[in-house]
């Protein structure tokens, strides 16, 4: 199955939920836009990991790459996770409150 | 010994107050940690912080909140 | 027994940790915002409990004491003056919420978090 | 004129009050906000450079006679050079952002007052006290003062949002604060950990006793405050995870609103931003931090925006995405890119506001914010159409405009800093901001004309033209001359680092 189908499909099953426009091929290739974006950019910027070491960068970078392209249609679950819900942006501050504080905590200790 | 009392009493009532279902009876004991935390800063050598706390804590939001609850409903129902 | 600061200090840790657990897991929004008005008392106590000082005096200068002596006993008072406005900032943001929940109340006709407040609201 | 520096936040504050009171009165509420409006940005301009102490209070270094009658271990240490009260500091950082502030602000004023019959005071009154509020976050020089006055703010905001006409204004106005008594807090107990460790919320004093060993920067105590003050700082400003109810704050207030946040929130932004940079520069984790999150604010963001239907909403997501730019440039850490950084900051006010004001003028005529819904409106206002291009050019950053020097300057500095992958991320998320910005526009003017859609025959307010003409000059001649307000940027930060 090719990007664009697999896009299709996704898109289709995640507007099913909501709405009953049609799905159209500005939505399809927006979508395939933003999948491209979020991989293209995500792998570019592991790269900055080579000032920690660079066996490390490549082996992250393989993998990474590796496990995007294999959960390809991305796009839809970052924006299920993205939505207005009170209860998901309360749970990703928290999140984000308690990796913060944690690996500041032991991240910064000499 | 007083203050540990008080420090209880204010950390009980606020977690009582999150799990009742009369949300009246939540108000009352959201009042309570209020003035318990007033009655803290009094022992802790901020007598003008205790004043405001005590007059905001356990008088104005109990009674924001209770207006609140008189408008709107007064059981948590989905609970 | 544990001394006065430290029992402060980790009462108002404890505030802070339920309000934490009321934003999250408490639906009803009339507690969540009980809730959250405990983690601003938590650190508004957390302020105070920093100007502490161990068998020390209430900072006002009264007539007949020295300046060293005041100075060797008086707790910090300016944290005290920040947490005076801390207060009344917290009582006033707890009024505006209070009042958009009636507004959604009679909107949507429930009080739960997750029916007003969740997706494609 | 020191005595002017304080008369920036007193000035609103007033005016905010006054409008309030006389709130039933339309032409009085007109007429005095449209003329404080136009004062405002002659303060700045006005004032001299320096420090302005609130009650006089000067440290004690300043005042002989007190300090010789004091006994010398406050004489003598660095005790006596610390601030007792609020003080205000004026530079050329704050002269150049707080004209420009001034000025978008009176435009989106002058907006407000075209656009609609009756001005309710009220109204006026949270623009001003937002405006007032953002000012005095950026003078002062006391991190508890931010904090009052970055709550100010909040509630300000909230209000902008209240004021408009959208039917789901309360649900996010709702969730913005029980966000926000969250992240409060949490900066207020950061602010106390310092306050704990230095005994002084002034910022300079903080600076003084990490810069000379008198605090130990490796404990826990202050890596504890950095994180807590970061966090409160990405609420402040919608990086992630506050980017969604970030963006639809944006997309729920009336545009001219959504046009003054944005330049609210920027102003936060670099205010708390430098802020962080200038306490907590010594830690070696402060550049991934900030890195890390402006990427992961770009590129969520960015890839929600181009899958946007509504163009208020992708507008909002738009805006906050090039937040990630500032954040970038504070995080390569450089004098060139903090320059870029503020630069930026600068240009995005200008950019957002036409954007916002631009496609304001659409939801004026038709009501419809779904871009599918729309379509053939070059027709209508083909100069509005002309103006909203060339926002959207200064946004994507295409020369001679003023997005390309700011970018250039950004991508220069991470070449210059060994960091040539932040370099092609930026043009990657500039090449994408552009893509979005053309899809709307091309469904909202160049597309044909769907059947069904209706233009109302109602003029176009000329004041919200006057606004978006007034803003595009600005951004062309800062694209030609960029020295005209780089100088003054580089100067301060040769001060910063």
């Amino acid at each position: 199955m090719d990007l664009y189908a697999m896009i299709y499909s996704s898109i289709k099953e995640f507007k099913g939920n909501i709405r009953k426009d049609p799905t159209t091929n500005q939505n399809v290739s927006s979508a395939m836009a933003a999948e491209l974006t979020i991989v293209s950019t995500v792998l570019i910027a592991t790269i900055m990991l080579r000032h920690l070491n660079i066996m490390l960068t490549v082996l992250i970078v393989l993998g990474l790459g590796l496990f995007l392209i294999t959960g390809m249609p991305l796009i839809n679950k970052l924006k299920r996770e993205q939505n207005d819900s009170l209860n998901k942006m309360m749970f990703y501050m928290i999140l984000t409150l308690g990796i913060l504080v944690t690996s500041i905590y032991w991240g910064f200790k000499p | 010994m007083i203050e540990y009392i008080v420090m209880i009493v204010g950390i009980l009532g606020s977690i009582l107050a999150l799990v009742q279902r009369d949300l009246l009876k939540a108000t009352i004991l959201t009042g309570i940690s209020g003035g318990c935390i007033a009655f803290l800063f009094q022992i802790l050598l901020a007598p003008d912080v205790a004043l405001t706390q005590a007059i905001v804590g356990a008088a104005i939001v109990p009674v924001f909140l209770a207006i609140a609850i008189y408008k709107t409903q007064r059981v948590d129902k989905d609970d | 027994m544990i001394d006065t600061q430290l029992a402060a200090l980790l009462s108002s840790g404890s505030f802070i940790i339920i309000g934490l657990y009321a934003a999250i897991f408490i639906d009803n929004i009339i507690k969540k915002i009980i809730g959250l008005s405990f983690i601003e008392e938590g650190a508004n106590m957390f302020l105070i409990t920093l100007a502490y000082r161990p068998d020390g005096i209430v900072p006002i200068f009264l007539p007949g004491m020295t300046p060293e002596w005041f100075a060797s006993k008086s707790a910090y008072p300016l944290p005290h003056a920040l947490v005076l406005t801390s207060i009344v900032i917290g009582a006033s943001t707890l009024a505006i919420m209070l009042a958009i929940a009636m507004v959604l109340y009679n909107k949507h006709g429930s009080l739960s978090a997750s029916v007003i407040l969740g997706d494609k609201k | 004129m020191n005595d002017l520096i304080p008369l920036m936040v007193i000035v609103p504050i007033i005016v905010a009050i006054l409008l309030n009171l006389f709130s039933k009165q339309n032409t009085t509420v007109k007429i005095l906000s449209f003329l404080v409006a136009i004062v405002l940005p002659i303060i700045p301009i006005l004032s001299n450079y320096g420090l302005h102490y609130f009650g006089g209070h000067a440290p004690l270094i300043d005042n002989g006679n007190l300090l010789n009658s004091l006994p010398s271990y406050i004489s003598d240490g660095a005790l006596s050079t610390f601030h007792i009260g609020i003080t205000y500091s004026f530079e050329s950082l704050q002269r150049i952002l707080l004209f420009f502030l001034f000025v978008v602000g009176f435009l989106c004023i002058l907006t407000t007052l075209g656009e609609r019959k009756r001005i309710p005071g009220s109204y006026m009154f949270l623009m001003f006290m937002g405006l007032a509020a953002v000012t005095a976050m950026l003078l002062s020089d006391d991190i508890f003062h931010m904090y009052i006055f970055f709550e100010i703010a909040i509630v300000a905001q909230v209000g902008i949002v209240l004021a408009s006409t959208d039917d789901l204004k309360y649900e996010v106005a709702m969730k913005y604060l029980l966000l926000g008594s969250v992240g409060g807090p949490i900066l207020l107990i950061g602010i106390g950990f310092l306050l704990g460790l230095v005994g002084s919320v002034n910022i300079t004093d903080i600076v003084y006793a990490v810069k000379n060993g008198l605090i130990n920067t490796s404990s826990p105590v202050f890596l504890f405050s950095f994180g807590l003050i970061f966090f409160g700082w990405l609420y402040s400003v919608g990086l992630p995870p506050f980017h969604t109810i970030k963006s639809s704050i944006y997309s729920k207030a009336v545009p001219s609103g959504s046009a003054l946040l944005q330049a609210l929130s920027v102003v936060i932004f670099i205010s708390l931003g430098i802020t962080i940079f200038r306490i907590y520069s010594s830690l070696p984790l402060l550049e991934v931090f900030l890195i890390f999150f402006s990427l992961s604010g770009m590129i969520l963001s960015l890839t929600m925006a181009i899958m946007e239907n509504d163009f208020k909403r992708m507008i909002g997501f738009l805006a906050v995405g090039e937040l990630g730019y500032i954040g970038l440039g504070f995080g390569i850490g450089t004098k060139l890119s903090l320059t870029a950084a503020l630069f930026q900051g600068l240009n995005e006010i200008i950019i957002t506001a036409i954007l916002f004001i631009g496609f304001g003028v659409i939801l004026y005529l038709t009501k419809i914010s779904d871009i599918t819904k729309l379509g053939g409106l070059i027709e209508n206002n083909p100069k509005i159409a002309i103006i909203v291009l060339l926002g959207g050019f200064a946004m994507a950053g295409v020369p001679p405009l003023n997005g390309f020097q700011s970018k250039l300057m950004l991508i220069q500095s991470a070449l210059n800093d060994n960091l040539p992958e932040l370099a092609i991320i930026m043009i990657l998320i500039s090449i994408i901001t552009f893509m979005t910005f053309m899809k709307a526009f091309h469904s909202i003017y160049l597309k044909p004309k769907p059947k069904n859609l209706i233009v109302e025959d109602v003029r176009v307010p000329r004041s919200s033209i006057f606004a978006m003409a007034v803003l595009i000059v600005i951004c062309i001649v800062l694209g030609i001359m960029p020295t005209l307000v780089t100088n003054g940027f580089s100067g301060f930060v040769g001060g910063l680092i």
